[in-house]
């Protein structure tokens, strides 16, 4: 097959500098700076590192099911289940602890319970493909919420505390500064990024979200993606109760409501665009940042709860505004061009 | 270049807005901090206001924090900033009875005061006990003995099932009412659960009342529940249901009274527990807190016997319920 | 050719018929079990007038819903929209400067409809995905509504006597919310069906790029739907406040996800085009009935909620598996 | 001579990387049907967008009845009196047969909607039409041909003074063509003016009095169709010979690769046998809606199968999912391709390596440069027009997208390929660049199946063409038997086939 006209095509991907400030992901890195910068200037005792990362901690467990979640959203779809799913899994490790004495098989019956939730959620979705993921995972929220409720009764089941190396899960610190729990995080977050852009997998997913018939023609395995996105965000839900339970000591049936829409907002935040296809993941793990740093500050300067939930609120419309502010002002310059 | 612009514009704005929050943490005089269950609960704001008012007296600064949702995750996500904040000593009302300990731990280990107030938990240096659990539980459990004449079926109607306080009061008046013979004739029909809001307390009080025909008292040891229980009995008056439990007078006002749905309630007043949980803190500071059994004098010259509670092993008990009839409950009102 | 069978079935045609009245039938079937299951308990004057009024609100929201759907967008912040409106006018009420009961109802239409356009606007001219321009605003008007009220209720006594005398008082035996239930549904009936712009909702959902080659103007159909929702949400924070006589900044908590089951019970479809009045009507009423027949029916409080998301599951199922067997009939027709 | 109803001059159209349409003049008389022909692509169907107010042209003006107009939408052409029938039915699928006949200008008093009147008057309309549907029926459950009907009926409710039909025959088979041509000439009786595009001269010569010819988008010219010839108007609409157009090389045929027995698949098609040799281009072809795509869709595994033997190189497979079909070496460019075939917004290298993306990790990861590389070389082997194989395939033409498809099936190592109408919505010079690279790629041993509805292409190209009509094969034609008229009357021959119906 001789090249016909020898015409030549680049295919070295030149960097433009310009390009490079203005993705996404450096008006996030601007957001955190500001976020910061304004902290360390309301109170002097944001910089104390211990306390920064008590902190870190707290937003942690929320963050961890925004891994999973931003992959859900890559693909188009969502998954409103996962507070309902870490209540139930954190109440089996419970349950099962209290009954057999050993914390083993609650964290075992922990990642299993977890997982087969959210491998519920992508059989119901994958073999029903028209029925939309909101009303499913909605519909599954209540119920995963509700056994929780039927299990617990009007009590809590706990005790988990008193296992010392258990405990250390959360509240463990590397030379009495870095937790665990953020080492872990951390790890896990750059294996979903790598995973989520480098691989073939990844690759697959970007496309599914962009086009899905065009991505079955080129002969990925759509529905079978879709299942594993969902049984591995039910897996992040069991380890995620796992580490409740090491923070907590005991679980109530109202445990993690509302983390399922904190989630969305850090993935969204981060870039990920909810038409699926677009986004990256260094975005949202600096939005995650961004969101609990942020929180922190306001808290610092005793703003109430109600007022910082205001500003996240702004903080997201904004955000998601801007790429159509963007083209606003680029079909003006066009049209004072003409 | 525009899009730049664009960007910086957005980061000031964040900063701007976040700047013009109320007051830097760092003002010299100690910071008293009270953090309450949730942020909608008129029974809350009323400690509060006691809290301060104990705080302005002591010469200390007063802080109020309240979580997003009643959990006790956001609670120990205000204990750690209080603690990175400095404050002197905190008094909070727990949503959990036992997740809170490892952070109070932490606070108390760097020398930080924690009172506990409304509802304990474990790790509280000292629950301020409005009203011993079982002192409360008789109340109502002789309230319901009164208003049915001594039989008939009654009801319980309390606030969301994981509630630590009422979830005590329940179990207190189960054991009560099994020991004591008196109460052999009374029939505890079912525990229904209206989670502090009026909507759902309104169905179950309506439920309640269709399933059992014969119901004679619905007893409410919640504030929010009595409300709406006495709402239901005021729409429909020829149901012939009594309401006991405890309430806040300025509430209840048009409803306690003999020929009213809620012939009397009991209380206490959540501005003394608010106020007394401050002096404990500088009490605590002080060193003047002995071990269970001693009692000592705080600075509003009240002096107080420390008795062993359960899950903080210390508690003062800040009086026995306060009764509300159709004669005082004006006079009250006017105060909380 | 397919000979559709319309003719044999009067005026309306096929499908969405039949899928109206399997879901009445289904209601009645509920409703049959329900009666047997609680000994005779729920068909009675009083269940029914308080269902009809304690879900009356849940109903109304249903139909400004219908509308988002139909135009294939949604709306997770008309519970936020709700709290905000009615926590504004008895705030208002409050202070006195709301003196009629009237005015009170338009004001917080007012203020839905103003929440109800801001989203609108973010929607159309924004481009912004309604599931996050909702998401965002629903924190931003519940933190308002918490904002506005200081944390502190409105208690009852400080609303209007004839505001709350309304939600009680009965016209023709009929409880006065649900009459409003009744005049939204005509309301909604003739809309959809008889008017320009009612068809011109089904056109948008039912081919977007056909209605925008048409010359509809679809980004104000969009904002238009969006105001109207709001102002029903308006309406209906009127009726939840004048019902239970108090605001509370938590109310109304969660009605979405209520109301979202109530219409795609009722056959509305979720990518647009697809839903009647009546279909929600029935919808609405079926998860009324669910929701106060649980208790009544002895299924214990801990059941309840387990059941209800099961109960939306199954009912979503029902819908494809009879959409899927419509699709393999039609298939089945073709000679070929 | 009746007056000039509509006349449009110097209009010009640019889409991105395209001029759709380059100074077009045409007139249209009253009570006169005025074919437009063309070949695909030509510019037809954005001419008829233009007028219709879908589109707005850069240069140009417009004349109805002598004054100028500018449209913004079809709401304002409909005003004016106008009315198109396009090819694919723009139709609402919810709602009834009535609606969507009434869409736009509701029969209203009051500002209420009189839908008994509306039901009355759309049962009239459709029964001049004598469809075998009522008003009540929904338009989702109707055929193609079906919704035609039902698109003509709106014509008629706005009694409009001019109506276009854009390949209104294409998905009607002959007696409801023969219905069709009736009902135009009815109209046209009573004053109406038509344009009717087509590229079927028996449309044409049983309809049109004059005939206005499209071609690269520009304006050929007009002529009375009783005074040109065939030859002439196909020479006016190809611009060149048909034999040198198709460089169809002689391929020496190698044994057979792909045998499939009696397919079925309910509602759509039934008894599909045929083979394939490899380095023989086997042509599918039939009108719209005989289902050809249902059945290649089967055969690469992106539908199930109800029933049938599919015998890859002999041996009996059962093909489940695309991803199996293309390790056998089964590949299909799609028919749709901007929704099916590509990713728009991504780059072309993407595009192109997406079907193979394992050969090119490294370790654990993709290795990208390895990836690009792969890329350019083959889009350069299709000689695609673009910069970097980062630009976005958004910004392609269609000829280029086509390339961009072909370079992504080469790929991998394919022993059959499936184009499904290759050259649609192409420019021509980007046909001859396709139909060159077919021809190679038999010469190479590719077994190709070609699924086309243009006949020069079919009749060009193909060593043996199968014809299908509506879910059947209704006849099998080698290279040297096939003429268009036998194609055509295979096309249309519902269940006349010799081996006798179901």
């Amino acid at each position: 097959m001789a090249t016909k006209s020898g015409r030549t095509i680049s295919s070295v991907r030149e960097r433009s500098a310009k390009s490079l400030f203005l993705r996404w992901e450096f008006l996030l890195v601007l957001i955190f700076l500001g976020v910061n910068v304004m902290n360390i200037s309301l109170s002097s005792n944001y910089l104390d590192a211990y306390n920064l990362f008590t902190n870190i901690n707290g937003f942690l467990t929320k963050a961890l099911v925004a891994l999973p979640m931003a992959y859900i959203l890559l693909l188009g779809d969502i998954d409103l289940s996962v507070g309902g799913n870490i209540c139930l899994s954190a109440t089996v490790l419970g349950i099962v602890f209290n009954s057999t004495g050993n914390i083993w098989f609650g964290i075992m019956a922990a990642i299993t319970v977890g997982t087969l939730c959210g491998a519920l959620n992508g059989l119901i979705l994958t073999k029903y493909t028209e029925l939309a993921p909101m009303i499913v995972t909605l519909a599954t929220n209540i119920v995963f919420r509700g056994l929780s409720e039927r299990i617990l009764g009007d009590g809590s089941t706990g005790g988990m505390q008193k296992i010392k190396w258990f405990t250390e899960l959360y509240y463990g610190r590397v030379g009495n500064m870095v937790p665990y729990l953020f080492i872990f995080f951390c790890v896990l977050a750059l294996v979903f990024g790598l995973v989520m852009h480098k691989t073939v997998f990844g690759r697959h997913m970007f496309a599914i979200g962009e086009n899905k018939k065009a991505a079955a023609y080129a002969g990925i395995k759509v529905q079978k993606v879709r299942m594993f996105v969902y049984t591995l965000a039910g897996l992040i839900c069991g380890i995620t109760a796992v580490i409740y339970c090491s923070w907590m000591g005991s679980v109530k049936s109202n445990a993690c409501e509302g983390y399922e829409l904190e989630a969305i907002s850090m993935c969204v935040l981060g870039g990920i665009s909810t038409a699926g296809g677009k986004g990256t993941f260094v975005g949202s793990f600096i939005a995650i940042f961004i969101v609990g740093l942020l929180r922190y500050g306001l808290n610092l300067i005793n703003l109430s709860g109600q007022t910082i939930r205001i500003i996240l609120g702004i903080l997201l419309i904004v955000v998601v505004l801007y790429p159509t502010i963007q083209d606003a002002i680029k079909n003006r310059k066009k049209k004072a061009v003409k | 270049m525009k899009k730049l612009i664009a960007m910086l514009l957005a980061v000031l704005m964040i900063v701007g807005l976040a700047a013009c929050g109320n007051g830097g943490g760092s003002s010299d005089k100690p910071v008293y901090a009270i953090i309450c269950k949730d942020a909608s609960n008129p029974y809350m704001s009323r400690m509060v206001q006691g809290f301060k008012e104990a705080c302005d007296a002591i010469g200390v600064t007063a802080l109020e924090k309240s979580p997003e949702t009643t959990s006790a995750e956001d609670q120990i996500a205000i204990i750690n900033d209080l603690v990175a904040q400095g404050v002197k000593g905190i008094a909070i009302a727990a949503n959990d009875a036992a997740a809170l300990e490892a952070t109070i731990k932490a606070a108390t280990d760097k020398g930080i005061a924690v009172v506990t107030l409304d509802s304990d938990t474990a790790g509280s240096q000292m629950f301020v006990n409005q009203a011993g659990v079982k002192e409360v539980a008789q109340v109502l459990v002789d309230s319901v003995m009164d208003m049915t004449g001594g039989e008939g079926e009654f009801a319980v109607l309390s606030a969301s099932s994981t509630a630590t306080n009422q979830n005590a009061w329940i179990e207190a008046m189960k054991a009560i009412i099994k020991d004591d013979a008196k109460y052999a004739n009374l029939k505890w029909v079912e525990t229904v659960y209206g989670d502090d809001e009026s909507q759902k307390s309104t169905d179950e009080m309506q439920n309640l009342m269709t399933k059992y025909p014969n119901l004679e008292v619905v007893c409410c040891p919640t504030t929010v529940g009595v409300l709406a229980a006495a709402q239901v009995v005021a729409n429909n008056p020829d149901c012939g249901i009594k309401i006991a439990g405890l309430g806040l007078p300025s509430e209840m006002k048009d409803y306690v009274g003999d020929d009213k749905a809620c012939p009397y309630m009991y209380l206490w007043n959540p501005i003394d527990v608010g106020n007394c949980g401050a002096y404990m803190i500088k009490a605590i500071l002080d060193g003047k807190v002995g071990d269970v059994g001693t009692s000592f004098t705080a600075d509003n010259n009240t002096t107080y016997e420390i008795t062993a509670g359960d899950p903080a092993e210390k508690q003062i008990i800040v009086g026995p319920p306060f009764k509300f009839t159709g004669e005082n409950i004006n006079e009250w009102a006017g105060v909380y | 050719m397919i000979q559709t069978k319309s003719k044999s079935l009067g005026k309306f045609s096929g499908l969405l018929r039949s899928r109206e009245s399997s879901l009445l039938l289904v209601m009645i079937l509920l409703v049959l079990v329900i009666q047997w299951r609680s000994g005779g308990a729920f068909l009675t004057k009083t269940v029914i007038t308080q269902l009809t009024q304690n879900y009356a609100y849940t109903m109304v929201l249903s139909f400004g819903m219908l509308l988002v759907l139909l135009i294939g967008g949604i709306d997770i912040s008309i519970g936020a929209t709700l709290a905000l409106s009615g926590m504004s006018t008895s705030l208002l009420m409050a202070d006195g400067i709301i003196t009629n009961p009237l005015l009170a109802f338009l004001f917080s239409i007012v203020v839905g409809s103003i929440c109800g356009s801001v989203i609108g606007v973010t929607i159309s001219k924004g481009k912004v995905i309604p599931i996050i321009a909702t998401l965002g605003l629903q924190y931003i008007f519940r933190g308002l509504t918490y904002l506005v009220s200081g944390t502190k209720w409105v208690p009852s006594d400080k609303m209007l006597a004839g505001y709350k005398s309304f939600a009680q008082g009965s016209f023709l035996g009929l409880n006065n919310l649900f009459w409003i239930v009744i005049i939204m549904f005509v309301a909604m009936f003739v809309f959809l069906k008889w008017t320009n712009f009612g068809r011109q909702i089904y056109e948008v959902g039912s081919n977007p790029e056909a209605a925008k080659i048409s010359g509809i103007r679809i980004d104000r159909v969009k904002i238009a739907v969006y105001t109207i929702n709001g102002a029903i949400a308006g309406l209906a924070g009127a009726m939840y406040t004048s019902m239970y006589a108090t605001a509370q900044g938590n109310m109304a908590n969660g009605a979405e996800m209520d109301v979202i089951a109530a219409c795609v019970i009722g056959g509305v479809s979720l990518d647009g085009g697809q839903g009647s009045a009546f279909g929600v009507l029935l919808g609405a009423t079926t998860i009324a009935i669910i929701s106060k027949s649980l208790s009544l029916v002895g299924i214990d409080a801990f059941w309840q909620q387990a059941l209800k998301g099961g109960i939306i599951a199954v009912a979503v199922l029902i819908n494809v598996i009879v959409q899927r067997n419509a699709a393999r009939r039609a298939l089945e027709g073709r000679e070929i | 001579m009746s007056n000039t109803v509509l006349e449009l001059r110097g209009i010009t159209k640019i889409f991105p990387g395209v001029k759709a349409l380059d100074n077009v003049r045409f007139d249209l008389r009253e009570g006169e049907i005025h074919a437009l022909m063309g070949e695909n692509g030509a510019g037809k169907s954005t001419f008829i967008k233009v007028i219709m107010g879908v589109h707005q042209a850069e240069e140009g003006e417009m004349f109805l009845n002598g004054e100028k107009v500018n449209f913004k939408s079809t709401r304002d052409a409909q005003k004016a009196g106008i009315a198109a029938i396009y090819q694919h039915v723009t139709a609402y699928p919810h709602l009834t047969v009535a609606e969507n006949i009434f869409i736009g200008h509701l029969k209203k008093r009051f500002g209420v909607v009189q839908w008994g009147e509306m039901y009355k008057e759309a049962d009239r309309l459709l029964g001049e039409l004598n469809a075998d549907f009522d008003s009540h029926a929904l338009m989702g459950n109707l055929s193609v041909a079906q919704q035609q009907m039902v698109e003509i009926a709106k014509a008629l409710s706005l009694n409009a003074r001019i109506i276009i039909m854009d390949e209104p025959t294409a998905a009607l088979t002959k007696r409801e063509s023969e219905e069709l041509y009736r009902i135009a000439l009815k109209l046209r009786d009573e004053g109406v003016a038509i344009i009717f595009i087509s590229h079927r001269f028996e449309d044409m010569y049983a309809l049109a009095s004059r005939v206005t010819v499209f071609r690269d988008s520009q304006y050929i010219g007009t002529y009375n169709v009783d005074e040109i010839t065939n030859a002439d108007l196909i020479k006016a609409m190809v611009g060149r010979e048909i034999n040198d157009l198709f460089p169809k090389p002689e391929v020496e045929l190698g044994e057979e690769i792909l045998r499939v027995e009696n397919l079925c698949r309910t509602g759509y098609f039934k008894d599909v046998s045929f083979s394939v040799r490899k380095g023989e281009i086997l042509g599918l072809t039939g009108l719209v809606g005989a289902r050809r795509t249902e059945v290649v869709q089967t055969i690469f595994g992106v539908e199930k199968l109800k029933s049938g033997k599919i015998f890859w190189e002999g041996k009996e497979v059962k093909v489940r999912n695309p991803a199996e079909a293309m390790k056998m070496g089964i590949g299909l460019l799609p028919e749709n391709r901007q929704i099916e075939g590509l990713i728009l917004d991504w780059g072309i290298g993407r595009n192109i390596t997406l079907t193979e993306l394992k050969s090119y990790v490294r370790g654990l990861f993709i290795d990208e440069k390895k990836e690009n590389d792969v890329s350019k070389e083959l889009a350069e082997r299709v000689d695609t027009k673009a910069v970097t194989v980062f630009d976005k395939a958004s910004s392609l033409s269609g000829g280029n997208q086509q390339k961009v498809v072909v370079a992504k099936a080469l790929g991998s190592d394919f022993k059959l390929l499936i184009l499904d109408e290759p050259t649609k919505g192409v420019d021509v010079g980007a046909k001859a660049a396709i139909y060159e690279i077919m021809g190679e790629l038999a010469l190479d041993g590719y077994a190709i199946i070609m699924i086309s509805s243009e006949m020069p292409e079919i009749l060009g190209m193909s060593d043996r063409i199968i014809v299908m009509c509506e879910g059947r094969v209704t006849g099998e034609l080698s290279r040297e038997e096939a003429t268009q008229e036998k194609i055509l009357e295979l096309a249309m021959a519902k269940h006349t086939s010799e081996e006798g119906g179901e």
